[in-house]
């Protein structure tokens, strides 16, 4: 795939360019101090790129947090079925997602795919354009590089930004969907060379990064969390956990989910929703009896499976470093505090 | 009036109580007094059985309007029920109008079982004036989102 | 506009053909595919599950309680406790639902061919399996003796009760029912006592035995120790697991058990296979 | 429930002059759950039933939904049919399409789609019930009566002579309660005593009646049919078992001068007493806070002279467990004393007195022995002023209601005032007469006209005492444009508010009764439900829900009575089972019920009750609500307020409601 | 060590209390999370400061979390001591489980071992209200119907349905919460604008007359919506039409007055 640079402010008119070629655009959005993706209409919506991280994912572009999987329509004693058109899926383009958001529906796609293959998730992700823009900043949350990514990381992206000291921007293209959208404004790019290892352009790319030392590494995790399934650690540190879902909703690779009926009368439809492994009543069978009774073996299987199941079964690791969940978590559980005592036990 | 409101047909649900509304609308019956066909009675043993999801959920299921009426106060079969029924309503309205949620489509009354008469007039004044507030299509139109972005963009 | 393709969610839907009730609050719902051609492609092996649609209400997970062998239908028991089952349990004859499925793992019958099999049930758990106990005796003369233990809370609970006569009254199968004590009728003519406790008395040796345990967790839990002193071998021993399940195809999350899913890995699994799991199931 | 029929009458034209029933039988058996559906011209009648009773037993229902009259018409008719063809009756629901619809709609589509619309909810609502069993709860055939004046007592004969034991409560030494402390009565003139002592003999001698004085109830649990009183039976130093009513110790007792409490504080008694002659039980009791030998340590002297050794000065308290079916509640009222009244000399002043003083002025049985006497100084008042309404219609006394005897009875003290001081002049101060009553009015007039009593309307400010120490009554006459009168009077009568008794509050509260603002108790229903509670099987009767004259508490006392008869002539109360229930299921959760108990304030019946649920060790795992059957009305008011759903109601189930409402809206 | 932290040392040294619920410093130095103190090491790391905003209340509930036997200590706020003695009398924490103490701005330790205790010391200690919650009410209540109704359905339309308000809300103690009933299913359990809309309003009015005002439902939502404006509201219109006291029995909503005012009911 080809390497353009772009003047920093030329990439609003890149995005104007987007916007009008009719694309769903999701963008970090700052209302009320806060930022998180939200759809715009005009990049003057967009944040201004100084914060490290939107409250949210960029999952909920692929895996929203509630959509139909089919509709049904009685009539006497007759069910007729009717499914979603991808087609209704909006062609989406996530505009200044980071590496860390690219890098999550790795694991996401594996977990979707990993054996029946779930249609509608892949559709909707075929629609969905990921502009990733290197992290120039990272905060005492973020750990992408203690899990394989970084902050200028170009796995998952469709297209990565980097904004260089030079006032340009390297826009490396990762797939033919990023193509088709730098293609939208062939007059504001030129070409780039290609980012090898030892290019000056590499190394100008190397400058404008976050820096970030890893604090451990996956294997690590894993190693340890072969022996610690009866641990007290897990006791420990869910003490405080309030069992609430804010991790997992803003986790950019949590895909556990519910299905539910929204019955309307004689129709009505079959809606999957996000769900979370922290909510006591996840496992519990109609009996009442509960495979995971307690906070502490919830939060165990959030970590377990994370780290220990997904690397095993789906050769992925259902973490992306990214820190939402410690932010997020309202009495401040620090997933990398957490690892990092696992990792020293 | 203009002409979509006079074609409108307002869709209304009553929550009444047993003994005193539900009598009062078989009143109404038993006297010929005619009224509006727009509303449909859901029986309560009494007003403080009302819970207030239903009344939301009416709405929800795609009600214009809605009359809750039970016993005037002191007159409740149970004693109390209608006090605690009005407490609630108290509480309830406040936060509806501060969500902004209209509250002009709920209507309250007493209406005893020898009330027939008011009974036509509470029917015929709600639909009317739910009439004149038109279909509550900003609510029903919430309870069909499910991909909410997606609707927003359209 | 085109529709999306293999969709996993979406059900086939299927005519209510039949219903039996069982016991108070147990229907069985015979079900026949809308779909000629979808019939025809249908094809299932003991011991799988399905996701049962009441549209309106939700899904909900069962084992399929007919054999493979029976062509053209499947089966499901239940007992009427949410709402799901409660929508299930409203259906009249020639309504229409919803069945997405097979999914799950098998019972290994091919391995069990020249075996004994010895079958242990307890209340609503026979279901899955009446599934393999008519799969072998539709196959009767590939297998070795055939002793069916089952027990209820009481003799109203007992569920298939045309077939346990059925049963009862072929020379090739050895059945014991029993109800727990004070669920007996004044003309029960069964055993009286937990089923654990009736296991121990009736077992066959475990010598080319395989026991397949299915019933409530208390039950599973007494009667694991009984085949243990009896004599069997961990790896002879299957059972099926009741995880919560949603998707049934390894995505929702619910069912895992360690790096398992449920839903993929089983729900049959022998002792042996669980002893190596975390105790979340 | 799969297989619903659905019936729809025409109910001759009255339903089918507007409702297409054909059409709407036809929609109905497209709904979903269905089975059946037909319309018919006459549902109700014997042919209508036998058309439901077969389709029930032919298509085998499991559900039924009848379009027809009102359910409080034909509920039971229908649900009774469903009955004997098999089906539980509670699985029969009516969908109103007469008086909801044809009677109140025109002929057009839109009553036809909204009978196809009530319909179509009731289906949905009866696709959601439950079978029910009535409730039965057993019957203690015994009842408590808490008080034993004069509605007591008529009360507590009344059950007695039906053949039911009765245990009779009363706090004071004798039964007799006001009623024996009148002279006369009006409207009549009879005396008082003479017709109350028989009847209070008859109760000491009846064999259905325990009677317990000098005892109050301590607490009673337990609910209709069931209630457990524990009743303190205070000391009264005397062994009934052995005391003869001799009367000797009444003589020598050394503590003369008690005020005593049957005189109004007009006449005296010793420590030992009985507190009239004609009570009942006739035997004394001590009065420890006026004993020598209680307050000092020494005396003893009635024991010295009691012939059969009687005297038990170290009884204790005791207390005694009554079960019963049923409680009377006759607890009675008292009048405000003089010294509530600031304008009239905060008591004061000695020949100010209360109408219930004059009583016993006037009474022959009295502390004059029947002679009008002044406290004072014991001469015969020429000139007596009667004072209605005092406190009573004042709200800024905080006694907004009239106190409805007043009248009538100062009327009857000025009439027996004249005929006893044939010279002497009565005025009586009113605002208005309230004389509703069976030869009242007549009374009043017969006073102001034969008996020559002087009636001036208007309010008096106040009563003060002349430097010659005349006292004088200042007030207005409004009929003379409130013009100022003075009269001066050698005594003054108040006819002082009746108020609730001192205890009322409490006892309510052990009864878990509802009281008004004045501590009155408060019945079920004004009109229908006079002498319930809203507790069921606890009555009322008498002045302790309002002041009321003698044939009222009489009437009231009866109608209380002929209520507890008929609940103890049942074995089993039958009951709707269309309660409140709390949920129980699988452990660990047991209830989903969280026990905030916040529920029992919502109820007015007190039915919400705490269960302790135990392991197998006995200890105890959660505490939750549970409803009591036997107390629970239905009116559904804790479902409504229970914030986790974990009671529900049964027959207007959260599961139906919900199911009926949506249904209700289904047609596009 | 502080004396205070010493006191606790001490406490759980000597087995006057088995554990201790605090705070210690968070990940950031602008924050400070709660701590569970198992031994007299452990309370070195508590803190009490004006960053100590968590409603520690919340764990008294949590049976899993506590110690079968022995007393809890609590280094509590204002708030906690609130939301302590309204779960007292909800029937949800027996007196005399919980040691609640109070730490005051000297350091000193003041134990709060009963309800009574616990009523005198908040009311020795009034919390001012926040000018910023009233001024964002007052902007809400200065709204057309309609702009009204756009704000709380842009708001909450972004809602997640993590439950975080729940789960921080000490007073959301429900085994079952109603959103997780579904017999009938009360509240369409997935995140969007109408369902959100509902569960508010049910978390509210289920809030009625019992919520203190500890602000924890706004503080745990991860999106930052302000949802403690509508307990605040509702506690606001509680107090105009019932006035501020509070029934000793029962509660707001199961209780009422015949008096009770309204001009909607005709």
């Amino acid at each position: 795939m080809k390497n353009y640079q772009i003047k920093h402010s030329d990439l609003d008119g890149w995005l104007e360019k987007i916007i009008a070629a009719g694309r769903r655009v999701i963008a970090p959005v700052t209302e009320e101090g806060h930022t998180d993706f939200r759809p715009i209409h005009s990049p003057a919506e967009v944040a201004a790129d100084d914060q490290v991280q939107t409250i949210q994912s960029a999952k909920q572009a692929a895996f929203p947090k509630a959509e139909t999987l089919f509709s049904y329509r009685k009539e006497g004693t007759a069910v007729s079925l009717d499914q979603p058109a991808p087609e209704s899926y909006l062609q989406t383009v996530v505009w200044r997602a980071r590496p860390c958001d690219a890098a999550g529906f790795t694991p996401l796609s594996a977990i979707f795919n990993w054996d029946y293959k779930d249609n509608l998730y892949n559709a909707r992700l075929a629609r969905t354009t990921l502009v990733a823009f290197s992290c120039q900043q990272a905060d005492a949350y973020c750990f992408c590089t203690s899990v394989g990514g970084g902050p200028g990381e170009k796995k998952g992206c469709d297209i990565l930004v980097t904004k260089l000291p030079s006032g340009k921007a390297l826009v490396e293209v990762c797939t033919e969907k990023g193509e088709a959208l730098a293609a939208l404004a062939p007059g504001l790019f030129s070409e780039a060379n290609a980012v090898a290892d030892d290019s000056p352009l590499f190394a100008e790319k190397q400058s404008a990064l976050a820096q970030l030392p890893a604090r451990f590494s996956k294997e690590d995790i894993r190693r340890h969390l072969a022996e610690a399934f009866d641990s007290p650690v897990w006791r420990e540190q869910s003490e405080r956990c309030l069992g609430c879902g804010a991790c997992a909703f803003v986790c950019p690779t949590c895909a556990c989910f519910d299905i539910q009926e929204d019955p309307h009368g004689s129709h009505g439809r079959r809606i999957r929703c996000w769900d979370s492994c922290a909510f006591a009543l996840f496992t519990q069978h109609t009996s009442g009896h509960n495979p995971r009774p307690s906070q502490a073996t919830r939060w165990r299987q959030r970590i377990l499976h994370k780290f220990s199941y997904m690397p095993e079964r789906l050769d992925a690791t259902g973490c992306t470093g990214c820190g939402r969940c410690s932010r997020a978590c309202p009495v401040d559980m620090n997933l990398l505090e957490h690892l990092t005592s696992i990792a020293q036990k | 009036m203009d002409e979509n409101k006079a074609a409108f047909e307002p869709r209304i649900i009553a929550f009444v109580c047993n003994w005193c509304t539900y009598a009062g609308a078989d009143l109404t019956g038993t006297s010929r007094i005619k009224y509006a066909t727009n509303v449909e009675i859901v029986r309560f043993p009494c007003t403080g059985r009302i819970d207030f999801m239903l009344l939301l959920k009416a709405f929800a299921a795609g009600a214009d309007g809605i009359i809750v009426s039970g016993c005037h106060p002191n007159d409740c079969h149970y004693t109390s029920g209608n006090f605690h029924a009005r407490r609630r309503w108290i509480v309830f309205r406040g936060l509806l109008d501060f969500l902004g949620i209209d509250v002009r489509r709920i209507h309250y009354y007493w209406v005893s079982a020898a009330e027939g008469a008011k009974w036509a007039e509470v029917v015929n004044q709600t639909v009317a004036e739910i009439r004149e507030l038109g279909p509550y299509t900003e609510y029903k139109k919430v309870a069909n989102y499910i991909e909410e972005t997606e609707a927003a963009h359209e | 506009m085109d529709r999306l393709i293999d969709n996993p969610y979406l059900p086939y839907v299927m005519t209510v053909e039949r219903i039996t009730q069982e016991a108070p609050g147990v229907k069985t719902l015979r079900l026949r595919f809308k779909n000629p051609e979808e019939a025809e492609n249908f094809q299932f092996r003991a011991g799988q599950f399905a996701e049962y649609s009441a549209f309106g209400e939700g899904e909900c997970t069962f084992c399929i309680a007919s054999p493979p062998t029976r062509k053209g239908y499947v089966e499901c028991t239940f007992r009427q406790a949410g709402r799901v089952t409660s929508g299930l349990s409203r259906l009249e004859e020639g309504q229409e639902m919803g069945f997405r499925g097979p999914f799950g793992n098998t019972f290994p019958i091919e391995e069990w061919k020249g075996k004994n099999l010895l079958f242990v049930a307890g209340g609503i758990a026979l279901p899955p399996m009446r599934c393999v106990i008519w799969n072998v005796l539709d196959r009767r003369k590939e297998f070795g003796n055939v002793t069916i233990i089952y027990g209820a809370k009481s003799v109203a609970d007992l569920v298939y009760k045309d077939e346990l006569k059925e049963w009862d009254e072929r020379p090739d199968v050895q059945l014991y029912t029993t109800v727990d004590p004070g669920g007996e009728t004044p003309d029960w003519k069964g055993k009286v006592g937990f089923t654990p406790a009736v296991l121990e008395q009736v077992a066959p040796s475990a010598e080319n035995t395989v026991a397949i345990v299915c019933g409530p967790p208390v039950m599973i839990k007494f009667s694991f120790p009984v085949l243990e002193k009896l004599g069997f071998r961990d790896d002879a021993i299957f059972t099926t697991l009741e995880n919560r399940m949603k998707c049934g195809i390894g995505k929702c999350g619910r069912c895992n058990v360690g790096k398992l899913y449920v839903c993929k890995d089983g729900p049959v699994f022998t002792k042996a296979q669980l002893n190596g799991l975390p105790p979340e199931y | 429930m799969s297989k619903i029929g659905v019936f729809i009458c025409h109910c001759g034209e009255n339903i089918s002059a507007t409702v297409d029933c054909a059409r709407v039988a036809q929609a109905a058996a497209e709904m979903e759950g269905v089975a059946y559906a037909t319309d018919y011209k006459y549902m109700c009648s014997e042919p209508g039933q036998q058309l439901i009773r077969q389709a029930i037993r032919e298509h085998n229902l499991d559900g039924v939904v009848v379009g027809s009259c009102s359910p409080r018409m034909h509920e039971p008719t229908f649900r009774r049919a469903c009955a004997e063809a098999g089906l539980n009756p509670y699985l029969c629901e009516i969908a109103n399409l007469r008086e909801h619809c044809s009677w109140v709609h025109e002929k057009g589509e839109a009553t036809t789609q909204k009978a196809i619309d009530i319909v179509q909810g009731l289906v949905e609502k009866v696709r959601r019930n439950q079978p029910l069993t009535p409730i039965r709860v057993p019957v203690t055939k015994k009842a408590l009566v808490i008080g034993g004046g004069i509605a007591g007592i008529q009360a507590a004969l009344d059950i007695a002579n039906c053949g039911h034991r009765v245990i009779l409560v009363e706090k004071e030494p004798s039964i007799g309660g006001h009623m024996a402390q009148l002279s006369e009565t009006f409207p009549t003139l009879d005396c008082s005593q003479c017709i109350l002592t028989p009847r209070m003999v008859e109760v000491a001698q009846h064999p259905n009646i325990t009677l317990y004085t000098y005892a109050e109830v301590e607490s009673v649990e337990g609910f209709i049919g069931n209630f457990k009183a524990t009743i303190r039976l205070k000391a009264k130093s005397v062994d009934e078992k052995k005391c003869t009513g001799c009367g000797l110790c009444t003589t020598k007792c050394p503590n003369k001068k008690i005020p005593g409490e049957f005189n109004e504080g007009l006449g005296t008694r010793t420590a030992i007493y009985v507190p009239f002659p004609q009570a009942v039980p006739n035997k004394p009791v001590i009065d420890k806070e006026h004993c020598n030998y209680y307050q000092k340590g020494k005396c003893r002297v009635c024991e010295k002279f009691c012939p059969t050794g009687a005297i038990t000065f170290d009884q204790p308290d005791q207390f005694i467990t009554e079960e019963v079916g049923a409680i009377v509640v006759t607890t009675g009222f008292r009048v405000l004393p003089t010294s509530f009244f600031p304008e009239y000399g905060y008591g004061r002043y000695k020949d100010v007195i209360t109408g219930i003083q004059f009583e016993r002025l006037a009474s022959a049985s009295g502390p004059t022995m029947g002679e009008i006497r002044r406290p004072s100084d014991g001469t015969v008042p020429k000139k007596v002023v009667f004072i209605a309404c005092c406190g009573s219609r004042d709200p800024a006394k905080g006694i907004p209601y009239c106190s409805k005897i007043c009248c009538m009875y100062t009327a009857k003290h000025a009439m027996l005032y004249q005929h006893k001081v044939h010279d002497g002049e009565s005025t009586v101060f009113y605002m208005d007469i309230r004389a509703g009553g069976k030869n009242y009015e007549e009374f009043v007039r017969r006073a102001i006209e034969e008996d020559k009593v002087n009636y001036v309307r208007g309010r008096v400010a106040r009563v003060y005492e002349r430097a010659d120490g005349k006292l004088v009554v200042r007030g207005v006459d409004t009929l003379l444009g409130a013009q100022q009168v003075e009269i001066e009077a050698d005594m003054v009568v108040l006819a002082t508010a009746g108020v609730a008794n001192p205890g009322a509050e409490e006892l309510a509260q052990k009864l878990h009764i509802s009281y008004d603002p004045y501590h009155f108790f408060a019945e079920a229903h004004p009109k229908l439900r006079p002498v319930e509670t809203n507790t069921a099987g606890i009555y009322l009767a008498g002045a302790c829900q309002a002041p009321k004259d003698i044939p009222e508490t009489v009437a009231t006392a009866s109608g209380a009575a002929a209520k507890v008869v008929s609940l103890l002539s049942q074995d089993d109360l039958v009951r709707e089972p269309l309660v409140a229930v709390v949920n129980r299921c699988a452990p660990p959760v047991y209830s989903t019920c969280v026990g905030c108990f916040l529920c029992q304030t919502a109820c007015p019946y007190q039915a919400i009750e705490r269960e302790e649920i135990k392991d197998r060790q006995g200890r105890v795992i959660k505490t939750v609500a549970k409803v009591n059957p036997g107390l629970c009305q239905g009116c559904g008011t804790c479902v409504s307020f229970c914030r986790s759903k974990a009671i529900d109601i049964q027959g207007y189930s959260n599961e139906q409601m919900y199911a009926e409402v949506n249904a209700l809206l289904n047609h596009e | 060590m502080n004396n205070w932290n010493k006191q606790i040392a001490d406490m759980l040294a000597d087995g006057t209390v088995a554990l201790v619920i605090g705070y210690e410093e968070g990940s950031t130095p602008q924050k400070t999370r709660p701590l569970f103190c198992h031994d007299a090491v452990a309370a070195e790391r508590l803190v009490m400061d004006g960053r100590c905003t968590h409603n520690l209340a919340v764990y008294l509930t949590k049976k899993e979390l506590l110690p079968a036997e022995g007393r809890i200590g609590v280094v509590a706020t204002v708030n906690v001591l609130k939301s302590a003695l309204q779960l007292m009398q909800e029937n949800q924490i027996p007196e005399g489980r919980f040691l609640l103490m109070a730490v005051g701005p000297e350091g000193k330790l003041t134990e709060l071992p009963d309800a009574e205790s616990l009523r005198q010391y908040i009311a020795a200690h009034p919390l001012p209200d926040n000018p910023e919650v009233a001024a964002l009410i007052e902007k809400i209540d200065a709204m057309s119907r309609e702009e009204r109704w756009a704000y709380w359905q842009e708001c909450l339309s972004k809602c997640v349905k993590c439950y975080a308000c729940r789960a921080a809300c000490p007073l959301c103690y429900c085994t079952r919460c109603i959103v997780e009933d579904n017999r009938p299913q009360w509240i369409l359990p997935w995140a969007s604008t109408l369902p959100n809309i509902e569960w508010q309003i049910n978390r509210v009015m289920h809030m009625a007359g019992r919520c203190t005002g500890c602000g924890a439902c706004y503080a745990a939502c991860p999106l930052h919506l302000p949802i403690h404006l509508l307990t605040k509201k509702l506690t606001q219109e509680i107090n105009r039409e019932f006035g501020t006291e509070r029934p000793a029995k029962g509660n707001v909503l199961s209780t009422f007055s015949p008096d009770d005012k309204e001009n909607f009911i005709h």
